[in-house]
């Protein structure tokens, strides 16, 4: 586990070492600046189990989507596509070859929405959170909304190659392809690893998923 | 002793409608504490209402009644100024009366 | 009926059985009004031996019983129930939880000033079936629902 | 222009897509029709009513080295005044030079009224008997402006600078997951598994939010104020701990009150 945390640390800090300037203050109301509103952040929050202070450290992509008037700018649409290349360059590709695991056990990670809490242990397993914002199987009418449902996803677009590198690099790094996406970055931020991966692609493609029934 | 309940008695058409909401832990001694122990079952067992002086409703309860417990029933007849007097006991033994009067 | 008779004497056996511990736990004040508490009802750990707790060895499935409840619980935590029984001389309703550890949850002496309508709210574990019993006379009357229990919030 | 029988062919692919549709919205319907009727159950019999009682108890009963009670507390329409005030809360206190919420205001009045040391209400964990007093208190006093509209004036330049903090936090994101107050809470009509999510920078979803905390939480049978509904957000949003009634948590809450302007208080709440 400590190696997932550093892991996550590294990839963060990868990102924010592109280094795309940004100009925040413009954004806000006064009073708001970012003197202020860093000052704010420092005297407000306190760490609390594996939830240290670093995690208010922002890195370019939170940066730049933490300033929607920035994002709908007409710059916007040029740093997101710079954004999106950055975190593209982030995806690891099975090392194996091999898309696919369990979809049983993809289900079982979908449900979870757990780990990485200030009231997780660093031994807590994450969960994928899936559940909380797509459709997925049919059978589990408690799903959210956020995202679009996946419902017979695999059933609907097949199992070739450029499906099945699409849904893994969303899986890996959703800034990928959507810059300011409300998908986390389950595989780049090290909330997920590669078997994982493998397992929710498996609940997305695998015929015998309950996805595709 | 608890904390008190809240209790809310309205006559109307000839019946007493009474609701209830108790203050209580109502633990179901499955679950376990930070150290991994059991928590043992603490729950109210037996709730008797009385309307004036006289018994109208007994209950018994298990420890899968929810946590701060909500309780309705409807008493026959009853009329603005009755009393009704809820006493609960739990399985510790520790007791909890309130009245209130039937608007 | 045969199964009336022993019905009767069960029911004998218990409330001798509830006399004698209520003779012993006047000594223990604390004690005392927590006697009459269904321990082998609120423990059993199979439907057949709560039914058996409470007397019932037989019951009917009844369309008189109306089991009022929302289809899906939000949380398993607090499950609104309403129980109203239209069969005459109801004397006792119980509510029952398929697949809670101890199916009993509560129940309710009917007695000639109470109507036969209660509320209470229960802990689901899962998905269940709920089971309403309702006494009147010697028979005992059963009506089912299913509540849906879902994992609500971000489930952290 | 179309033969007839593609026409018809279109028209019935048409009535099959409507009706294809139709299915998925009635069962979709169907789930969120029945947890309305499962809330409507639970708010027949609030058990926030129990901790409204005891708050009002805490508010009365003298304590601290000051032996005093907090009935001569100030919460921003005259010492002493319950009613109404928490729906013009969070505001500016000239004693304090500061923007409170009622949560904040409650320390202050602990502290000089009662002459207690707030710093261990501050610290102690959620779950304890402090807490459990600080949420009491709120509790009862959230309840005061029960069926009152919310307002707030922006007329102090501290209140308009909390606002526009509170607004830059709503947006901002960090920890693992990127998440903000915005990814759950910027778009209208959105679910997190059953759960509706106010849609906040609206007055509307804003409204429904601000008007009905605190509340008790039926899943874990606690009593939670905003600052706890809050510091919970923060929690699954992988965030470090927000230090209850700090700034962070009075510029957010003042954000919201003043977006949430003019809808009605319905405290104390019950949800899941």
């Amino acid at each position: 586990m400590k190696s997932t945390m550093k892991s996550i640390v590294f990839a963060a800090s990868l990102v924010c070492a592109s280094g795309i300037a940004f100009a925040a203050d413009k954004s806000w109301g006064s009073g708001a600046d970012d003197v202020a509103f860093q000052a704010m952040l420092k005297s407000g929050f306190r760490e609390k189990g594996i939830a240290k202070l670093t995690r208010l450290d922002q890195d370019a992509t939170q940066a730049f989507c933490s300033d929607p008037q920035l994002v709908a700018s007409k710059d916007g649409a040029a740093m997101a596509a710079k954004i999106e290349a950055e975190n593209m360059k982030t995806v690891k590709w099975p090392t194996d070859g091999v898309w696919l695991g369990s979809h049983a056990a993809g289900e079982a990670l979908a449900q979870s929405g757990r780990g990485l809490t200030s009231t997780d242990t660093a031994d807590t397993p994450n969960g994928g959170n899936c559940y909380n914002c797509h459709q997925i199987s049919k059978k589990e009418i408690s799903y959210g909304t956020i995202g679009p449902s996946l419902y017979n996803y695999g059933k609907n677009r097949g199992n070739g190659e450029d499906a099945l590198r699409y849904a893994w690099a969303k899986i890996y790094n959703a800034k990928a392809s959507n810059a300011c996406s409300n998908m986390p970055r389950a595989g780049h931020m090290g909330i997920i690893n590669e078997k994982q991966i493998k397992d929710l692609m498996a609940l997305l493609f695998d015929p015998a998923s309950p996805v595709n029934q | 002793m608890g904390n008190p309940m809240k209790i809310r008695a309205a006559s109307k058409d000839g019946v007493t409608d009474v609701k209830v909401l108790m203050s209580h832990e109502m633990e179901t001694g499955f679950r376990k504490d930070a150290s991994g122990a059991t928590i043992p079952a603490w729950f109210i067992a037996e709730i008797t209402a009385k309307l004036n002086d006289k018994v109208v409703m007994q209950s018994q309860w298990g420890p899968s009644v929810s946590k701060n417990p909500f309780l309705a029933f409807k008493i026959k007849g009853g009329q603005k100024g009755d009393k009704v007097v809820i006493s609960w006991v739990d399985n510790k033994g520790d007791t909890r009366t309130d009245e209130a009067t039937v608007t | 009926m045969q199964y009336g008779t022993l019905n009767r004497r069960a029911l004998l056996i218990r409330s001798t059985a509830t006399a004698i511990a209520a003779a012993i736990g006047s000594m223990v004040p604390t004690r005392f009004a927590f006697a009459a508490w269904n321990k082998a009802a609120f423990e059993a750990k199979t439907m057949a031996d709560a039914y058996k707790g409470l007397g019932a060895a037989q019951a009917a499935e009844s369309g008189d019983i109306q089991i009022l409840a929302s289809d899906i619980a939000e949380n398993g935590a607090v499950v609104p129930l309403q129980a109203v029984s239209k069969i005459p001389g109801t004397t006792q309703i119980s509510f029952l939880v398929e697949k809670n550890p101890n199916m009993l949850a509560a129940l309710f002496d009917i007695g000639p000033d109470l109507l036969p309508d209660v509320t209470t709210r229960i802990k689901m574990g899962q998905t269940s079936n709920i089971i309403v019993l309702v006494k009147a006379g010697d028979k005992y009357f059963t009506a089912t629902k299913e509540i849906k229990v879902t994992l609500g919030g971000c489930g952290g | 222009m179309m033969k007839q029988p593609q026409v018809i062919g279109a028209v019935l692919a048409l009535i099959g897509f409507a009706a294809f549709t139709g299915v998925i919205r009635a069962e979709g319907d169907n789930s969120i029709e029945s947890i309305e009727k499962y809330r409507e159950a639970l708010r027949d019999g609030n058990p926030a009513e129990l901790y409204e009682a005891q708050g009002e108890e805490l508010w009365k009963k003298k304590a601290g080295p000051k032996n005093a009670s907090l009935e001569a507390c100030d919460l921003g329409l005259g010492a002493g005044v319950t009613a109404g005030a928490y729906a013009q809360m969070p505001r500016y206190f000239k004693d304090t030079d500061r923007v409170q919420d009622a949560e904040s205001r409650l320390l202050t009045c602990m502290s000089t009224l009662q002459g207690i040391d707030t710093a261990k209400y501050v610290a102690a964990a959620w779950a304890s008997p402090e807490k459990d007093e600080l949420n009491a208190l709120v509790t009862f006093i959230s309840g005061e402006s029960k069926g009152v509209k919310v307002t707030m004036a922006l007329d102090h330049p501290k209140t308009k600078v909390m606002y526009e903090l509170g607004k830059r936090m709503f947006y901002y994101q960090g920890g693992t997951h990127d998440f903000s107050c915005a990814s759950c809470h910027a778009q209208e009509g959105m679910r997190i598994r059953l759960q509706e999510l106010p849609y906040l920078p609206s007055q509307k979803g804003a409204g429904v939010a601000w008007t009905s905390w605190p509340a008790y939480r039926v899943s874990a049978g606690q009593m939670w104020g905003m600052q706890w509904r809050l510091a919970d957000c923060f929690r699954q949003q992988r965030f470090p701990e927000p230090i209850y009634a700090s700034d962070v948590t009075v510029a957010l809450s003042t954000y919201l009150a003043a977006t949430a302007a003019g809808a009605t208080m319905d405290t104390p709440g019950i949800k899941r």
